[in-house]
């Protein structure tokens, strides 16, 4: 087993799923000679060829469509957006095209679009944006933000295997600081299935991507005052794992819900919405909402930091459910 | 680049090649003599003409293209696309038809013979009025005629109304959506698919003078440009977007001088003439299999109807109707066989008669036909999972290197 | 006083703020001579005069944008969406420049884009979406999505007047279906401010839009069965009145939220966090979600019905709450 | 539409007047006598140059409009920009700023001397390379310096890097958004909003060979040729966008061909000549003052650095970067200042020294500064009641009729 980052593991998957398909093909700017912006696709074009790693002009619109219409005739196009904070430019034609092809017309459209997401690096407001909320609102889509390396070349593998327009948010603060030892052989990660990322009993932590790892600074802190903190990892948002939600409210009574995504109409709203429907009698307390402030995400250091949650924020929420 | 571009017919031709402004090929046989120009009037403002109207109707120019058989048959066709939409507006009035209906009156040459000049493996992107088209490419009129009445045997099976429908099976057609412009990347990419399984063929995408100023238009149409994709774009120029003059639309002359932007061959025709329709798109589809790339075709046409049957278009200067009445696509059509002593007025009536008889049993069919199970509302959001075949055969695997490994990403990228 | 329709109201509102102040006026598509696809600037390019009613060529895009720039001059344009379906179209625009305008470098977006929202009328997929809940997930917008005439008329004015990007869906369903009597004299409703459409005290239906009809129409069958149903009409679904979704919280303890939209992501969630935060001690039963589907709008009729919230899932729903 | 074009100076040229294959006037002196093609070399896909690179570099052709001070004035602006960004490219290694760093080195000709033909009510829609245009209108380097440092007291109070600021009262600059394209709308807004006012203003937006292909700029740039508002698009060819040569970006060969889709007079330029940006952007400011609308510029030149600091460019070929070099738009300017007679070296000197002790001082006023606030972060998301001024003066009412009253609406519109 060899250590990887969360980007080589990416870039694994991908180049195993083109290996392995021929249907599969990248597109995207700067993708080829370059090997994009943050250089998911680097030497791609030298094994694969420009017919399968296709530059493109900066034209979101147009990646989000032509694959999509590659897709039509069978292909398993893999488009790249730059920065997910450009998968607005494209919105439209995913919002209305892909997502509803097969209940319109019942034409799948087996593609990805997947890019670098999220905040933390002083990227500014259009580096470091958290677009997943208005997909995850789209049905006919579906929605992955891996959190550790294992999943996101296990995940990646899965979407491109996927029927359905697959839009895959790769957090760019984990690219290069998470690794892992992966396995050797081949695997895949199913689509839908949350992942318990610590088990715990008293408060419980639902969150995905780079959050997990926030969540997961404070459960050692937690730790030590005798508050033990689940941390579910959702992997997908959409569909979302509400077994696996229910689950971990059944078990610890009480929930934080983090995400780096603005706060009003942030995924914790849906998720608060579900734990109501499938265990409202279990929770013993209110459900809290960790999340980033209700602004564009700030560049400089300071701002940033106190626009995105935070270790003391999840600590002080849980010890405040667990007095509750 | 390639530099060779649509031409125009070098023998047959019933007047001199024309040229616009800009050196793009004028298949024309005459210039509309006329624009429209806002005005008050007693305190409304409106549109008026500044021009002339009561210029005479030229005759069709023959097709360079085009035997016998196939313009009957082209003939035929047009009089499906008129008697079927004919048959819809009955059904309107008749409050059969659920929600809007969308018409083609004077289109129906633009539609026909463009669709007519495809091959069975090439695409289709019809807009809501190219409900001619779409039977050129394989559906029947009850087709549309259940999708207006959201009935349960609609290709959409009631999802979705009138024309936008579609088969990615074996028809190769787009279902079209409302968002102006869309579709043409789409076709993008299916050729782009086809190319990949070593095809080069040819994806047809009408737009219209209003829908062509949206931002997908010109991502899309770039995007087949640049990576020389088949796609052609047929822009019918039909002079108004809903109450919307072309003048209000565009400040260039001709949409054809946007092909010079692109960096593709243009053509501008007149969209009333089959001949002049078929003979461009042909050429754009020999084109397209010769792996020469995107073609751009401007029809200037008139929209005889309103926007939709709601829409009595009063802000369309009477002479304009009037201008474009006598220049009726059928009727021409019509003219132009006998002229060649290519069909009587026998043969004509067994065409229409034939088509008329057709046209009643489809209706009769369409209304007979069922509403949707309300079960059947949310089903099929998503594909469920199973393999999905290649369209045009096995990828094609180029001269890429074999045996080039995956190694670990040098450089740090954009932020670290 | 006379009896005045929602489109009428909305007319009357617009036209009044533009004979109130010249800065103010209108583009969009056809929005001239024509009047408007749903005629609600009929006759105003005869009194206004085409400077200040722009017909545009088709590009969502542009009218957007271009109206923001026009409010950097200090104008307060009024940008139309033939249908709000089209707002996709413009999405890049509204959420990366006018949303954030403000806060990232001080300049300040007066202006309102409005057009017909919502289904019912057999518009398909196309003509009847309900796009509000990504622009509720955007700081710096405001949105508005109003339920009466009164409500319609004193609303456009508000949103004329306010100070930064306001998003106005009307719904179609309503537009000639709703009328009543309108005070004479002039009037403004402020943004932001619930409204409770019905008194009650044994469920809330937490609603907006057409969808506020549906909750009377079940209410009116409850109330025989001596079930009383408050209605709280939002109004404004950014900011939302947190106030107004506590009290009547506190007031019944049992909560449906009742909207046109689909379900997942939809703001039924965003409002359950609220109640959550807000008033969980007060919830004696867990809050139901009573929407549409989770699939595009369907045309034909039957299906469109099925997709679509009904009077019976709202009894139906108020029925279990109160025997929870 | 007036056809009045962008003209060639009568007087004063070095060279005849050039005219592109499609008719659009070519100021230039030399032709680009090259372009890029991609190859295999031993398994690895990568570019190669086709033609020539060491064709001698000719004079700058003489401004028909500046005279000797602003001329003058010209050059030090640009040396203001390059050595603003020497500034930053030291304190980027001493890893004083944060984030990326993007650089002109090379177009500098081009932002400033067309930011310098601006009125100073007339708008700027900076990209984010035109730093030195945003000093021209008014800024300081400071404000670049601590932007890109995050500081409290840049532009945006450390909400945003670079030139991602601008202010609306003022100077009349756009704060850029990254969403290539998206000032171009923007900026046909201003001018419509000041000719609402009674003002006909310029409004200059820049855009990139791989950003204008964006559907946000066709359709900005469309509705500003249709409205007839005074937008200048200044389209910065600088032959990569990113990594992407422009043969991949679009299949035109100018991008000036687009001018004539949009309506709009066109003219090519070279970017590294100061004179001829200027005198292209002054008489397209004339133009809009005057009301006749649009213009389209295509200046072609080189970005001399990588798309930002993290980038070594190495897919650019070596011998392109030589070819430009000596084409420095700075060392030809002065150049030209000397032959015209009108510096000496002691003057240059003086002007350099200037430059440099401004440049200390700002950089040290950026570093010394304080960075934000924490309770900063989210404030200031709306803008609170009260009154917002005309920035033109008060509308203009028009000959529209006074006396109409608002009658009920008549039709039911689209949908009953
Ligand atoms: C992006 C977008 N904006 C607005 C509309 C509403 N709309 C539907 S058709 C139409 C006019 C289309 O005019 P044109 O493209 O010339 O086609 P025609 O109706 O003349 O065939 C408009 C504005 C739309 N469908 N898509
Ligand atoms: C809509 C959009 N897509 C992608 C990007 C990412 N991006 C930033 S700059 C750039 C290249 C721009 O090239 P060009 O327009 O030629 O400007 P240059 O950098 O050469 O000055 C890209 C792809 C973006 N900013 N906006
Ligand atoms: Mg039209
Ligand atoms: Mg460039």
């Amino acid at each position: 087993m060899a250590v990887v980052t969360y980007l080589e593991a990416i870039r694994q998957g991908l180049w195993e799923e083109m290996e392995r398909d021929p249907a599969v093909f990248v597109m995207g700017e700067d993708v080829g000679v370059y090997g994009g912006a943050f250089k998911v696709t680097e030497g791609f074009i030298n094994r694969f060829g420009p017919e399968r790693v296709v530059d493109t002009p900066i034209s979101e619109m147009a990646i989000a469509s032509a694959a999509y219409g590659a897709s039509l005739t069978g292909m398993r196009p893999v488009g790249e957006f730059q920065f997910m904070d450009f998968i607005t430019s494209a919105h439209s034609q995913i919002v209305q095209i892909l997502a509803k092809s097969n209940w319109r017309w019942g034409a799948p459209a087996p593609m990805v679009l997947r890019g670098p997401t999220g905040g933390g690096v002083s990227g500014g407001p259009f580096h470091s944006q958290n677009n997943e909320m208005a997909y995850v609102h789209t049905p006919g889509l579906k929605v992955i933000c891996p959190a550790t390396a294992r999943d996101a070349k296990g995940l990646i593998k899965s979407a491109v295997r996927d029927n359905n327009p697959v839009l895959f948010f790769e957090h760019k603060y984990l690219y290069r600081r998470i690794k892992e030892e992966l396995p050797e052989e081949e695997y895949t990660i199913p689509i839908g299935k949350a992942r318990v990322h610590r088990q715990g009993k008293h408060v419980s932590v639902i969150t995905y991507a780079a959050t997990v790892y926030v969540a997961q600074e404070a459960a050692e802190l937690l730790a030590k005052e005798g508050i033990e903190v689940e941390i579910l990892d959702l992997r997908t948002l959409l569909p979302l794992d509400r077994d696996a939600i229910r689950e971990t409210v059944e078990k610890t009574n009480r929930v934080i819900v983090l995400h780096e995504d603005t706060k009003t109409g942030g995924i914790a709203g849906e998720i608060a919405a579900i734990i109501n429907e499938e265990a409202f009698d279990f929770l013993d307390a209110p459900i809290v909402r960790v999340t980033s402030l209700d602004s564009a995400v700030p560049f400089s250091p300071p701002l940033e930091k106190a626009f995105m949650p935070q270790v003391e924020d999840v600590v002080r929420a849980a010890r405040r459910l667990v007095a509750y | 680049m390639s530099t060779k571009s649509l031409t125009a017919p070098e023998k047959n031709a019933a007047a001199p090649i024309g040229v616009s402004p800009h050196g793009i090929p004028d298949w024309r046989l005459e210039q509309i003599p006329f624009h429209i120009e806002s005005e008050w009037v007693n305190g409304e403002f409106g549109y008026k003409i500044v021009g002339e109207t009561d210029t005479p109707v030229p005759p069709l120019r023959p097709s360079k293209y085009l035997d016998k058989e196939k313009s009957i048959e082209i003939y035929r066709l047009m009089l499906v696309n008129r008697r079927m939409e004919e048959s819809l507006e009955r059904m309107y009035k008749q409050s059969k038809v659920i929600g809007g209906l969308y018409l083609s009156l004077g289109q129906e040459a633009c539609s026909v013979a463009s669709a007519f000049a495809l091959g069975k493996d090439d695409w289709l992107g019809p807009m809501i009025r190219n409900q001619g088209s779409m039977i050129v490419k394989g559906f029947q009129p009850r087709d549309t005629m259940m999708q207006y009445m959201g009935k349960a045997g609609s290709p959409t099976r009631g999802r979705e109304s009138g024309s936008h429908y579609g088969d990615h099976r074996v028809h190769n057609v787009i279902a079209p959506i409302s968002h102006l412009g869309d579709s043409i990347s789409v076709l993008a990419g299916c050729c782009l698919g086809a190319r990949l399984q070593g095809r080069n063929i040819a994806a047809l995408g009408y737009i219209g003078d209003g829908g062509q100023s949206t931002g997908p238009t010109y991502e899309g149409f770039n995007f087949a440009a640049v990576k020389k994709l088949g796609v052609i774009l047929l822009v019918e120029h039909n002079q108004w977007a809903y109450s919307t003059p072309v003048e209000m639309q565009f400040a260039c002359k001709d949409l054809a001088d946007r092909a010079l932007g692109y960096g593709v061959p243009g053509v501008i025709l007149d969209g009333t003439d089959a001949n002049q329709v078929y003979d461009a798109t042909y050429e754009a589809v020999q084109r397209a299999y010769a792996g020469e790339g995107a073609s751009f075709i401007e029809a200037k046409l008139m929209r005889m109807k309103g926007h939709a049957m709601h829409d009595p278009a009063n802000y369309v200067p009477a002479a304009v109707k009037e201008y474009w009445k006598r220049r009726d696509p059928i009727l021409r059509y019509e003219n132009y066989l006998k002229a060649q002593g290519w069909i009587n007025d026998d043969e004509l009536k067994a065409i229409s008669d034939g088509v008329n008889t057709w046209m009643d049993a489809e209706r009769d069919f369409a209304e007979a036909s069922p509403m949707p199970d309300p079960a059947d509302a949310a089903t099929d959001v998503y594909k469920e999972d199973g393999p999905i075949a290649l369209k045009y055969g096995p990828v094609v695997v180029h001269e890429a290197n074999q045996r080039a490994q995956l190694k670990e990403s040098s450089a740090p990228g954009h932020y670290k």
